[in-house]
């Protein structure tokens, strides 16, 4: 292994360049705002130009959209999701819903905040958001990619017990496996 | 089916045809497809338009809009100082806030794009934070698209013609159906009790009337004022000059609404049933008040209510002052100003009628008798015209002569009557002539746009056929040879612009001399105090101009004794001497449960 | 030799399903012996905030219940306070909602071209009816202020007048998809891969369709006439000359068959719409929406979408709130009962495209 | 159509003599109430004798107030081109109606869900007791009585920096000094 702290950094950086240019997004349409993904990914708009694409399965994927509102039962889904998907991984947040619950602010079944559950890499306005603000979070990722600074994922497996309270306190029945990443 | 199918192998390969095509694609970010002409994307508030209403706030459905305090922006007349902040993490984009927008100042713009990566930077004041979304306003409300109802319910009043034969009512007020349309115009905003001097729960009980509670209305209504029925037929009501929906349409008529639910408690009966007034256990603390005119009607209520022994000393043989002898019995009838002065005697406010303090009763005796003493004494007489010939037979002055026709006295005005002045005294009297079959002129100084008096009322008297005659300076009475007056002579005027950038000055034009013909000719160009049946207490009660001093409560130089009404403030209206009673009442209490 | 059942899982991760739901599959071999769907990944509760929401705050919600045609239930509930109320719509409104209400049909098919040739592996139709879907979103942006959710039909009418030179860009719009639509059928009908996929496969019965309460295309595609704006016609579709295409069989094929009809219908129907559209108010304008109460008691309205019956039922108190709304999804019928039923015995590989071909729309079903 | 309602009403009539009805409706519907004993077989006979084949719509309305869940079967005829609301009404106490599910077999869905989201028992209805809500254990939400503001509120996290908003109305008061009787308060903004 390098240990050296240059040559580190060197490879850090074309890894980001490198991890910038395939986002392999998960389909996995949690919330109303999946529906501009296709335009997005299609012609109109394609996507792919930027180097993003549709992963069938979360151990493939890096990106996780969380595509509005999240119901209680989804949440555990994507917690589980979330949690089987290999690093590096980030969380894209679409639309108002994940922000401060959006529409559903008083929904006895929606999450309002979806920070406090999953680390959220970059937020995208809108409701719904249009497939340019759909790319130009796409961008926004990259460019945090790019940076290095788009650390979620580690700060999620830091701060996992907070993470773990806080997404038990609405999962009363948590049975799921611990994953090993 | 065969197993090999050549055609339905072959047909999808035309597919390639499309080889070549120039593609549709938007390279987005290198190339950004405009949003369309009414694209709902970020909001835009022109802050300056803005009055802060708040209805946005109360029709998103997301709890999107507060409203907050913004630097620089300071509340007042029609603006509650408040500006609404959207939240991005709430807002569906819905632009429901934009069509119930009363002024049209909020506005949704083409602007879409924001991504970040702090979550809490999604909270946003449009107008402060995007001041160049003016120029991208895409989706906005105009008056025939906005969900504001701008259009007011027309108040049936009868004809011109017919209403100068008699001094029946001219308005003859809403039919419960009315009512409720006109009060389900109301947005709730209250920046209407902002300006009412009174500070009337003004969208709580328009709100009551809305959902067919026309008794909690009264009840509401009651609370600080205790002639409201009055108010709801002759209120200068200034709270519809600031109406929301007064921005863009026609007030809500909260004067009306008032009228409506007051009346629908018919006598002084049926009033203390729906209040049901809770009135507190003598506590041997007694109020002298003199006159006995709104100012002293609402002190001696209220203060009835908290349990002192009120009485009130009135010259005149009925309550009501200004309201009773000022004002003509077509807009306000005597019944209804008896039965709101019956209600308020009907729980223990004694009144002694005929009593002229400082010939039937010195003030002294009042003031050493008494804990505390409020006076409303009012403005008794009335500026006089200053030219020659004024004191000729037949001229004379408008508030006298309404005084008189609302005593039942008989005044002979002759046929051609002149009245002098643009307030709402011009206009009664002029109106009052009319009904006694005299032609009525009304001088004024100023242009009629400049007139002081209520915009209904001047139409009022058009209507019935008073000739305005404006920008005219009377100089000289003219009598004939049995001191009769004979005419009127009068220079126009021309509007110069004040230098120091107040309103126009009517400056008379030399040559223009005009004379009228007149037999009668009246002067309404304002009233003032009478004083002397306090000359003893010059020393402590300090009088300024001809009003008394007094302190934000209500309260003369002498601290046991309070004023109000015209003999204090110069906005010369009931609800203003409504509001000083109620104040006052409040300083009484303070005071002398203290004590 | 018997094989043993095993229990699979479809969703509500999995990039064949159409929507965040779940279909629980026990199989033996590669045959499915039963199916149970399992929804509610999706529920937002709609029916109780709409009781916490006024008569006009609820309209916003309405173009939430279903995203690839959010019109349907817009009108539904438009038309349901209508008729509690009895407000009267402009004629203007009148076309001009079912002018929108067929753009969203066109809209929505050219999703479902994308979704049902998706769900079988053949993505080029799908790259280009989802890309040509965008010029119908453009239509919508430009009448409406937004791409997916328009927000536009109201009760009392339509929130804004047709922009100047809107009928022209629709008609313009309608003579570039029909030249496409043939494009799609060499691809997509004449495809032996889709004939092969499809004929015989998901079939439902005329006799079952009718016991289970099928409606929509999937009845039609029974060969049964049923549908909503002949049998209980709303706005203007009285006054339209269309039909109502049929397929006899039953299967995916059967269906994909009339929902190719019926977009060409739709285009018939929005070339008479903008013919036929007359001139005057488009609004009737309700009271001010803090302050309008609909009067006690309860309507029913349904609406043709592209799944079928979508209605919206709604009570009253006499207050400014909603007692109680109910929205009706096709899919509350297809996704639950039908879906359960006609995957039995079917394969695998199939559950994708009859889904897609029942037109299962999990947020019509919880809500 | 006003004959042939009549001509329905009156064939109802003749078999379910207790029914009420009303039918001042302008369009293609009318509404008839029934007991909850005779809701099976009046549904069977319009489905199978009368030709009402399509169960549009099933709604359960809570009128907490009332004391009583009413639910209403919507039925339409594609031949007659009718939709009649059957309505019955049950203890909202005690909630219990038989399984309808052998009539329409999508009334089993129908059933779950008032099952779940109403606290409606159905007996002989066979489905597992989730349907759409998973390990819920508050009350039955869609009745009147649960307040999913509150529970939205007490449940979830909400982003702060809203704080310093303002009521309009109270900002007002606050600048005159203006005092809102308590009773009057339920009629403010």
């Amino acid at each position: 292994m390098i240990n050296d702290k240059n040559s580190q950094k060197i490879v850090d950086i074309i890894q980001n360049w490198a991890r910038q240019h395939s986002i392999w997004v998960l389909a996995y349409g949690t919330g109303c705002g999946a529906i501009e993904l296709p335009p997005t990914m299609t012609s109109r708009y394609d996507a792919e130009r930027l180097g993003v694409r549709g992963a069938a399965t979360p151990r493939q994927a890096d990106v996780l959209l969380i595509t509005g509102y999240l119901t209680t039962k989804t949440l555990k889904r994507v917690i589980r999701v979330y949690e089987q998907m290999q690093d590096p991984k980030y969380v894209v947040g679409f639309g108002s819903c994940t922000i401060n619950g959006g529409m559903y602010y008083d929904s006895y079944n929606t999450i309002k905040v979806l920070d406090k559950y999953l680390p959220v890499d970059v937020y995208i306005n809108g409701c719904m958001p249009r497939p340019e603000a759909v790319l130009s979070g796409f961008a926004k990722l990259q460019e945090r990619i790019a940076e290095g600074r788009a650390e979620g994922a580690k700060k999620y497996k830091e701060n996992l017990e907070w993470y773990r309270a806080n997404q038990k306190k609405i999962i009363p029945n948590w049975v799921m496996p611990d994953y090993n990443w | 089916m065969s197993f090999f199918d050549l055609k339905g192998t072959l047909k999808p390969l035309t597919a390639l045809k499309q080889f070549g095509k120039e593609p549709h694609t938007i390279t987005y970010p290198k190339v950004s497809k405009e949003a369309a002409d009414r694209y709902r994307g970020f909001h835009y508030n022109d802050l300056d338009e803005c009055i802060g209403c708040g209805n946005c706030s109360t029709i998103c459905q997301n709890a999107a809009i507060d409203m907050i305090h913004l630097e620089g922006i300071e509340g007042g007349k029609g603006d509650s100082g408040l500006r609404p902040r959207v939240d991005h993490g709430r807002c569906c984009w819905c632009a429901l806030c934009v069509e119930v927008c009363p002024t049209g100042s909020l506005s949704l713009t083409k602007d879409y794009l924001y991504v970040s990566e702090d979550p809490d930077s999604f909270l946003w004041t449009p107008g402060k934070d995007n001041p160049g979304g003016k120029e991208k306003i895409s989706f906005f409300s105009t008056e025939e698209t906005s969900l504001n109802v701008f259009q007011r319910v027309p108040m049936t009043e009868i004809e011109g013609t017919e209403r100068i034969k008699s001094f029946a009512e001219v308005v003859l007020g809403y039919s419960e159906d009315e009512a409720r349309a006109e009060a389900s115009r109301c947005i709730s905003c209250g920046l209407c009790t902002e300006v009412c001097p009174d500070h009337m729960h003004i969208p709580e009980y328009i709100n009551a009337i809305a959902n067919g509670n026309d008794a909690d209305a009264v009840r509401i209504i009651y609370d600080n004022n205790p002639l409201p029925e009055m108010c709801g037929k002759v209120c200068t009501r200034r709270c519809e000059d600031v109406c929301a929906i007064a921005t863009r349409g026609e007030a809500i008529a909260i004067r009306w609404l008032k009228r409506y639910a007051t009346e629908t408690a018919k006598t002084a009966d049926i009033i203390h049933e729906i209040v049901n007034p809770e009135i507190k256990e003598a506590n041997g603390k007694t109020v002298g008040i003199i006159g006995a005119g709104p100012s002293g009607l609402t002190a001696a209520y209220y203060l009835a209510l908290r349990g002192y022994g009120v009485t009130i000393y009135e010259a005149s043989a009925k309550a009501g002052g200004a309201t009773m002898y000022g004002i003509p019995k077509y807009r306000l009838p005597l019944e209804s100003l008896q039965k709101q002065v019956d209600y308020i005697q009907s729980i223990g406010v004694k009144i002694h009628f005929n009593t002229k303090v400082g010939k039937d009763i010195t003030f002294k005796e009042i003031y050493d008798h008494y804990d505390a003493v409020f006076m409303g004494v009012g403005f008794p007489d009335a500026w006089s015209l200053g030219v020659d010939g004024e004191n000729a037979k037949g001229s004379m002055q408008a508030y006298r002569y309404l005084y008189m026709i609302n005593s039942g006295e008989k005044v002979d005005v002759g046929d051609k009557v002149i009245v002098v002045g643009g307030g709402n005294v011009a206009i009664d009297a002029a109106r009052v002539s009319r009904r006694m079959n005299a032609e009525v002129t009304i001088l004024y100084r100023r242009r009629v746009e400049d007139m002081p008096a209520d915009w209904e009322e001047i139409e009022g008297a058009e209507a019935e056929g008073v000739h305005i005659i404006p920008q005219a300076i009377p100089i000289k009475v003219i009598e004939d040879e049995k001191g009769n007056v004979k005419a009127v002579e009068y220079l126009m005027a021309e509007m110069v612009p004040d230098e120091r950038g107040g309103r126009p000055k009517p400056v008379a034009i030399e040559g223009s001399n005009t004379i009228i013909e007149a037999t009668a000719v009246m002067a309404a160009i304002g009233q003032m105090g009478d004083y002397s049946f306090m000359s003893e207490f010059e020393d402590k009660i300090k009088i300024n101009r001809g009003r008394f001093v007094t302190n934000d409560k209500q309260q003369t130089t002498d601290p046991k004794v309070f004023a109000g009404g015209d003999a204090v403030n110069s906005t010369a209206d009931a609800i203003s001497a409504i509001a000083d009673g109620f104040r006052a009442c409040k300083a009484i209490d303070e005071m002398l449960s203290k004590k | 030799m018997r094989e043993k059942e095993t229990t699979l899982y479809i969703g509500p991760q999995h990039p064949g399903i159409t929507g965040n739901m779940m279909v629980r599959l026990k199989v033996t071999g590669d045959t499915i012996v039963k199916a149970t769907t399992e929804v509610g990944y999706l529920h937002r509760a709609f029916e109780k905030l709409q009781e916490q929401r006024n008569w006009l705050q609820c309209f916003t919600l309405m173009c939430r219940f279903c995203v690839p045609e959010p019109d349907p239930a817009e009108e539904s509930y438009a038309r349901a306070v209508e008729l509690l109320e009895g407000r009267e719509v402009p004629e203007r409104a009148k076309y001009i909602r079912v002018l929108v209400l067929e753009l969203a049909r066109l809209g929505a098919y050219m999703l479902w071209y994308g979704g049902q040739n998706g769900s079988l592996g053949l993505y080029t139709v799908g790259q280009w009816s989802v890309g040509d879907r965008n010029y119908i979103l453009d239509l919508f942006e430009e009448l409406t202020g937004g791409r997916v959710y328009h927000m536009y039909i109201w009760p009392g009418g339509v929130r804004r007048d047709l922009p100047k030179g809107f009928e022209e860009k629709v008609l313009r719009t309608m003579d570039y998809l029909e030249n496409r639509l043939k494009d799609y059928d060499d691809l997509m009908f004449d495809n032996t891969i889709f004939q092969k996929r499809t004929q015989g496969i998901g079939i439902v019965s005329k006799e079952k369709a009718i016991e289970w309460g099928v409606v929509g295309p999937v009845l039609r595609g029974c060969g049964i006439k049923s549908d909503i704006r002949i049998d209980d016609p709303y706005e203007v579709y009285d006054r339209l000359d269309f039909e109502v295409p049929t397929q006899e069989g039953g299967d995916i094929w059967a269906r994909a068959l009339v929902r190719r009809q019926e977009v060409r219908q739709s285009i018939r129907i929005i070339r008479q719409v903008i013919e036929q559209m007359p001139s005057g108010e488009y609004y009737n304008r309700i009271p001010n929406p803090q302050k309008w109460a609909l009067p006690k008691g309860d309507a029913y309205a349904r609406t043709e979408s592209v799944r079928g019956e979508v209605g919206m039922y709604i009570a009253s108190d006499g207050g400014t709130k909603p007692r109680r709304t109910h929205f009706r999804g096709a899919a509350y019928v297809h996704g639950v009962t039908l879906l359960e039923k006609v995957l039995v015995g079917a394969n695998i590989s199939d559950v994708s495209p009859i889904m897609n071909s029942l037109g299962v729309c999990p947020p019509e079903i919880e809500r | 159509m006003k004959e042939l309602k009549e001509q329905l009403i009156n064939r109802i009539k003749a078999h379910f003599p207790d029914i009420t009805v009303e039918n001042n409706f302008n369009y293609n519907r009318f509404d008839v109430s029934i007991n909850k004993e005779s809701i099976h077989s009046i549904l069977f006979y319009l489905k199978d004798v009368m030709g009402f084949k399509h169960l549009s719509d099933t709604n359960c309305v809570d009128w907490l107030e009332e004391g009583e869940f009413e639910i209403v079967f919507i039925v339409w005829s594609p031949a007659e081109k009718i939709k009649i609301f059957v309505r019955t009404r049950i203890d909202r106490n005690n909630p219990v109606l038989e399984t309808l599910d052998m009539i329409w077999p999508q009334l089993h869905t129908y059933e779950r869900e008032f099952r779940e989201m109403f606290g409606i028992q159905f007996t002989g209805l066979e489905a597992p007791d989730e349907f759409i809500l998973e390990d819920w254990q508050g009350p039955p939400p869609y009745r009147r009585d649960f307040d999913t503001a509150a529970f939205a509120a007490e449940t979830f996290f909400e982003r702060p920096g809203r704080e310093d908003a303002e009521d309009v109305r109270e900002a007002i008061t606050k600048l005159t000094g203006e005092e809102i009787p308590e009773f009057a308060k339920k009629y403010s903004r």
